[in-house]
């Protein structure tokens, strides 16, 4: 029992740690690739720190509520995901219940947002959950597809399954859902080609743009929380876990650094064009992959 | 810079975080904006300072005035300038906005800014040099350190002298004030 | 206490309340109130009790049986819970209309119709107490004049075709059987062939389908549902579309049983997977549709058919599991949607208007109904803590176990349609900048509050607690056959992946805790009146800087060719098509009577010619 | 291609000056009754982009001069020689004591943000022009400022300089 409590307790902590290191890591890859020399890995921190000490302006109780919803929304998600052989709160609901907790997130920042009653914020939510809506079709065929591959919802038995057989990667069906789960990463991640609605020139960072300091350090936290467990359910679900938290790492390290490298370089899509392009391939991919794990799985 | 040295971060997290975290809002008021690309992009890079520019003054806590002021942008100036959160210090650049610069007998520039809104660094020149700016940056950073680039403080202790030069210079103003003068709404804390 | 007083109770309530509106409106409305607070009472004390009884009145010899088991308790108690506080509602929604003693009378025959029809024995008791609810609810629906005539008109000519259906399916049932009680029916009916089995089952399911506002026949219901007054549309769709789920789970499961059900045609032909792929489709159509209404109670009314469309995959699917989250899901809807449609109802009361381009910032000067639509609409997107994520779950789990992926992504996608148009209500509603002519709004009336609150406590009890409702609707499943799942107070407990709403609850609490110290760590925020936001240094204007419309418009630019509402088109064609035949006949029957003594005379004449002719005679 | 457009003129208008200082610009100078005449026959003639609308403040001989300079818009396609390419310049007078002209904006729509310009900066004001309202300045001035007699300097001094530096209370 006091390990499971130990569990709960760090690993927010451990995702936390490694989602800022993230951060850090894509600003300096990002400057590299610019010619820059950018900034030091802990400038997150830093900023973080800095924005916890600099006043902010509120715009009434739901402002701030919202905002604490979401990031309490990430948090718990992070409860329900294996990293490495830690999986605190494997027992009550599964995948699915990462599913549904996972919209706590964006619907605490909308409502947030709302609140806050600006026109960039207003456009920036609608553009949120359009582009949220297009890439959730594929992300749902391919967790549907790994779901009815191992005949369970809940994710530590994927992860038991693949430690021992092979990653779900590389066997048949999976291998198609996968590579769509990668082309959509960015979008869930909100890097460069999808990051059309937190889009500082046009519309003044979207959600964000009321965000003062303690807001903003929030609002950090939480993309932090994103980029790992979005991550982490690629690398539970396709690579098969790992033992030790240190293989997770480098595993989730080498899936997220391509998309950093498409992020420096790739102007913004339009909304539409998102979201067209995310029902075409993508979807394609996972609805193939979908339907050969019914044939074959029988 | 003192950015790795721990001891200093554990005896003053808050002096440390503000100056090597300056999320700076560059307003286009004249010809200074020219020199600001080069400042943030590949040659002179201003991230490595942990500058990065913001989108909204919500988010920042830097504000570079880049060039002359007009009258009509005053008042978007200090509009910006009431908009952002307290710890904010602002930079002006090149010789316009100190004294009027070249347009010193112009009928609608404005020639001392700091009447209106208090400044806490200048950069001299006529539209200075990306190293000028980084030179302002890091003396930016020794003000911090001895607690002089209290500009914000100035403001609101001296809000109606501020406000009053404000309203000679444009007229009426459409926004009320930031410090209301009984200091009960806002609570001046 | 038995079952028949309770019916009438319930009528004679609705008599009296009306005799009594005659001399004093303050009398009527109390009687109404304590009428229907006297049913729940009434219904809650059955609890566990199953009964049947016959009376044979002078009706020519059909005796009214009346029965009461597991399934029509729980449809009574949330039947009569939701019509008390659509009544509490309506004290104030009503107080200076006019004809409100008809509109209590109407309303309270409403709800003992639908008692009437849960705790009919056969068929016959079943039809009579159908006919009296969609008459009552025609002439709800049609209470305030103009548009509303034309959408009860509609209502009422579906619902009289789905009775008309019903009618021939009964009476071909006595034709073979030559009995209508249901608890006879049961065996007798799994002896008949196949073909007809067919046969009952597309009668019924036409009949009920249209009430239900299964995908085809859905055209009635949002019209309906947008012009009816606010508390009436709260029990239109939070219980009346429900009948046809009643109506469903009593003739799949209690009349045809569970073998008989699943036995129908093979593979992916049969009965029930038709079913289900419909239930599916029923769920995504609508959503795309919601998300781009511009009034309120349409959006709603849209979103009802959606999730109407759970409801159906939920009974068609045929497993334990799948019953009880439909089951659940009939419960969780009844009270969310109830919920948003009396939220929506307090905002059209105090604002007056419902289009949701004019509306905003009311969170400041409405903040009970707010918190209550909010509640509404987790429960509506199935955010964990709420009882609509538990039956959402419970429907996905054995669509995925069972291996139907595809039915599970119709249902999830939907639940993103969901989040869309239900964003889009709180956001244009409540969100955002108050409107200077909303600025005089005030709080809803406390007999407004008061079942919106009820309401909000109660979906987020059974949301962290689900056992107390499952419990029942294990009860209900075991009774039709099915193995009994194991259920704790808070969730299922089974191998295959168990459900713990008391782990979420804590989890969420105990972050959020954390979460609100970081939050106050930090330094002090300033409140900030409405017009001081980010406009780029300019002034931002009273009333023109922020207000939201058309708010999902490239979406909506993406799929507007997919839009055209079929079904609506198909139905004005055919009603078009049958007037121009009336027209047709008309210069037949053109009305004076010269044209008809010309008939008979020309009638009479060839009579004589044949006669003379051939003689047949 | 200037050679016929200067007889042109010359013969259609009595009292009007036409001079070729280069050989792609003519300058003509007209008394105000014919101006909008001149300037509907040359737009006709096919200078139907109207470029710029100036005033100059010749403040010694008492009289500001408005300058129309109108273009062939599609003069740089390749069909016209280099000839072709002309630049009509129309002077003409006004008295500085009380400045009046003739809004113009019925043959050159284009020309009322201009008009509106030159009577916020030189105080003409043009009849019959839509909407006369500022355009830019912020202030209200006596002497409109692009006037010559308009002193900057002492402007300056009684407006900006009054505005006090802002003592700090703290020291």
């Amino acid at each position: 029992m006091v390990t499971k409590v130990m569990q709960i307790i760090f690993s927010p902590v451990l995702a936390l740690v490694v989602g800022v290191f993230f951060l850090g890591l894509a600003r300096k890859i990002i400057a590299r690739i610019h010619w820059r020399w950018g900034p030091p890995l802990v400038q997150p921190v830093i900023d973080i720190v800095r924005l916890f000490y600099q006043k902010s302006v509120s715009h009434g109780l739901v402002f701030d509520l919202g905002i604490i919803l979401s990031l309490a929304g990430s948090i718990v998600v992070v409860l329900f995901l294996p990293f490495g052989r830690w999986c605190p709160l494997d027992g009550s609901g599964g995948l699915l219940v990462i599913l549904y907790i996972m919209l706590l997130a964006p619907l605490g920042m909308a409502l947030s947002g709302g609140e806050g009653a600006n026109p960039n914020i207003s456009i920036g939510i609608s553009r949120k959950l359009i582009l949220s809506l297009g890439y959730e079709v594929p992300l749902l065929l391919v967790l549907l597809a790994v779901m009815t591959r191992y005949k369970t919802i809940s994710i530590m038995e994927v992860v038991n399954v693949q430690q021992g057989t092979s990653w779900s990667i590389i066997s048949f069906p999976l291998v198609l859902s996968g590579v769509s789960y990668f082309l959509i990463l960015p979008a869930i991640l909100g890097l460069r080609p999808f990051d059309v609605s937190s889009a500082p020139q046009e519309i003044s960072s979207g959600l964000m743009a009321e965000y003062g300091g303690k807001y903003l350090a929030l609002a950090t936290i939480e993309h932090a929380f994103v980029l790992f467990i979005s991550i982490a359910l690629f690398v539970n679900m396709f690579l098969g876990g790992a033992a030790n938290p240190i293989i997770f790492f480098v595993k989730m390290l080498v899936v997220f650094v391509p998309g950093l490298f498409i992020h420096a370089v790739f102007p913004r899509f339009r909304v539409e064009q998102a979201v067209k392009y995310l029902w075409k391939w993508p979807t394609l991919l996972a609805f193939l992959g979908l339907i050969m794990t019914m044939v074959i799985g029988g | 810079m003192d950015r790795n040295q721990i001891t200093k971060w554990l005896k003053a997290p808050a002096k440390m975080a503000n100056k090597y975290s300056l999320h700076a809002i560059y307003f286009c008021t004249g010809c200074g904006i020219i020199e600001v690309p080069p400042v943030i992009t590949a040659r002179w890079d201003a991230e490595r300072f942990g500058i990065i520019p913001a989108a909204t003054p919500r988010q920042a806590n830097l504000f570079l005035i880049t060039g002359y002021v007009s009258v009509k942008t005053l008042r978007a100036i200090i509009r910006t300038y009431e908009q952002m959160p307290e710890p904010k210090y602002t930079v002006g650049f090149g010789s316009c906005p100190i004294n009027g610069g070249m347009y010193w007998d112009s009928y609608n520039t404005i020639k001392h800014l700091d009447k209106y809104i208090p400044i806490d660094g200048w950069i001299a020149g006529c539209m200075p040099r990306p190293e000028a700016i980084f030179i302002a940056v890091t003396h930016l950073w020794t003000l911090i350190e001895k607690d002089m680039a209290n500009g914000y403080i100035r403001y609101k202790d001296n809000y109606e002298s501020y406000r009053s030069n404000q309203e000679m210079a444009l007229g009426k103003l459409e926004w009320p004030p930031l410090y209301p003068a009984s200091d009960e709404h806002r609570g001046g804390e | 206490m038995t079952v028949e007083i309770l019916l009438i109770v319930a009528f004679g309530g609705a008599v009296l309340s009306y005799l009594l509106g005659k001399t004093s409106d303050k009398g009527r409305d109390c009687f109404a109130v304590f009428i229907s607070l006297a049913l729940v009472a009434f219904v809650a004390c059955l609890y566990g009790r199953s009964v049947e009884r016959t009376f044979y009145f002078g009706f020519f010899g059909i005796g009214l049986v009346l029965r009461l088991n597991m399934l029509s308790w729980f449809f009574a108690i949330t039947i009569s819970s939701l019509g008390a506080l659509c009544t509490i509602f309506s004290l104030s929604y009503m107080k200076d209309r006019e004809r409100t003693d008809f509109y209590y009378l109407m309303m309270l025959v409403v709800n003992a119709a639908m008692l009437g029809i849960v705790l009919a024995g056969d068929l016959v008791s079943f039809y009579v107490f159908w006919e009296v609810m969609s008459w009552s609810a025609f002439l709800l629906i049609s209470y305030n004049k103009g548009p509303a005539l034309a959408a009860g008109m509609k209502y009422i000519v579906m619902s009289v075709t789905g009775s008309v259906c019903f009618l021939v399916g009964m009476l071909s049932l006595y034709v073979f059987f030559d009995t209508l009680n249901i608890s006879e029916l049961a065996p007798a009916i799994s002896s008949a062939s196949g073909g007809y089995i067919l046969f009952i089952l597309t009668a019924f399911g036409i009949a009920f389908g249209i009430k239900n506002a299964v995908l085809p026949f859905h055209a009635w219901l949002p019209d309906a549902h947008s012009e009816a007054p606010a508390p009436f549309s709260a029990v239109l769709s939070g219980i009346l579309i429900k009948m046809g789920t009643y109506g469903f789970l009593l003739l799949l499961y209690v009349i045809l049983g569970l073998k008989v059900f699943l036995g129908l045609g093979r593979g992916l032909l049969s009965y029930h997977s038709i079913l289900c792929f419909l239930g599916a489709v029923t769920i995504i159509v609508p959503t795309f549709i919601a998300m781009l209404q511009t009034d309120a109670k349409r959006l709603l009314a849209w979103s009802t058919v959606g999730q109407a469309g759970y409801i159906i995959l939920g009974i068609a699917f045929g497993t334990n599991l799948a019953l009880a989250g439909g089951i659940f899901h009939f419960f969780n809807h009844a009270l969310f949607k109830a919920l948003l449609f009396l939220a929506v109802g307090a905002v059209e009361f105090r604002a007056g208007t419902r289009n949701l381009d004019s509306l905003g910032g009311l969170a400041k000067k409405m903040p009970v109904v707010f918190i209550g639509a909010l509640v509404g609409i987790c429960a509506l997107i199935g955010v964990p803590l709420t009882g609509g994520f538990v039956s959402k779950w419970l429907i996905y789990k054995t669509l995925i176990l069972e291996g139907s992926g595809f039915l599970a992504f119709f249902a999830l996608v939907g639940t993103w349609g969901t989040i869309l148009y239900s964003y889009k209500l709180i956001h244009n509603v409540f969100l955002g900048q108050l409107p200077e002519r909303h600025r005089t709004v005030e709080k809803a009336p406390f007999s407004m509050q008061l079942p919106v609150v009820v309401l909000s406590v109660a979906i987020l009890l059974f949301g962290i607690l689900p056992g107390i409702p499952l419990k029942v609707i294990n009860a209900i499943g075991t009774s039709f056959g099915f193995e009994p799942l194991n259920v704790t107070l808070w969730g299922i407990a089974s191998e295959t992946g168990a459900l713990n709403t008391i782990n979420i609850f804590f989890a969420v609490l105990i972050v959020g805790i954390v979460v609100w110290l970081l939050f106050c760590s930090g330094a002090k925020s300033v409140s900030v009146r409405q017009q001081d936001s980010y406009a780029a240094g300019a002034h931002t204007p009273v009333d023109k800087y922020h207000y939201t419309a058309e708010f999902y418009n490239p979406l909506y630019r993406m799929i507007k060719p997919f839009l055209r509402d079929v079904t609506d088109e198909i139905y004005y064609g055919i009603a078009f098509f049958l007037r121009s035949c009336a027209g047709i006949l008309r210069r037949i029957y053109t009305g004076d009577v010269g044209f008809y003594v010309t008939y008979i005379i020309l009638f009479l004449a060839f009579l004589i010619f044949v006669q003379l002719k051939w003689k047949p005679w | 291609m200037n050679k016929p457009i200067k007889e042109k003129l010359e013969s259609t208008f009595r009292d009007i000056q036409v001079a070729v200082p280069e050989d792609n610009r003519i300058a003509v100078t007209a008394e105000k009754p014919n101006v909008l005449a001149i300037l509907r026959f040359l737009k006709d003639t096919g200078f139907d982009h109207l470029a710029l609308l100036s005033a100059v403040d010749w403040i010694e001989d008492n009289c500001f001069e408005l300058c129309f300079i109108l273009t062939c818009y599609m003069q740089n396609d390749d069909e016209y020689l280099d000839s072709q390419r002309l630049h009509i310049i129309l002077k003409t007078k006004i008295p500085r004591v009380k400045p009046q002209f003739v809004t113009i904006t019925g043959i050159f729509p284009n020309a009322e943000p201009y008009e509106r310009e030159i009577h916020e900066l030189f105080g003409i004001s043009f009849e019959g022009h839509p909407r006369l309202t500022p355009l830019f300045l912020e202030r209200e001035y006596e002497i409109p400022p692009f006037r010559k007699d308009f002193d900057t300097r002492k402007y300056v001094e009684d407006i900006f300089d009054k505005i006090p530096f802002v003592m700090d209370k703290a020291k």
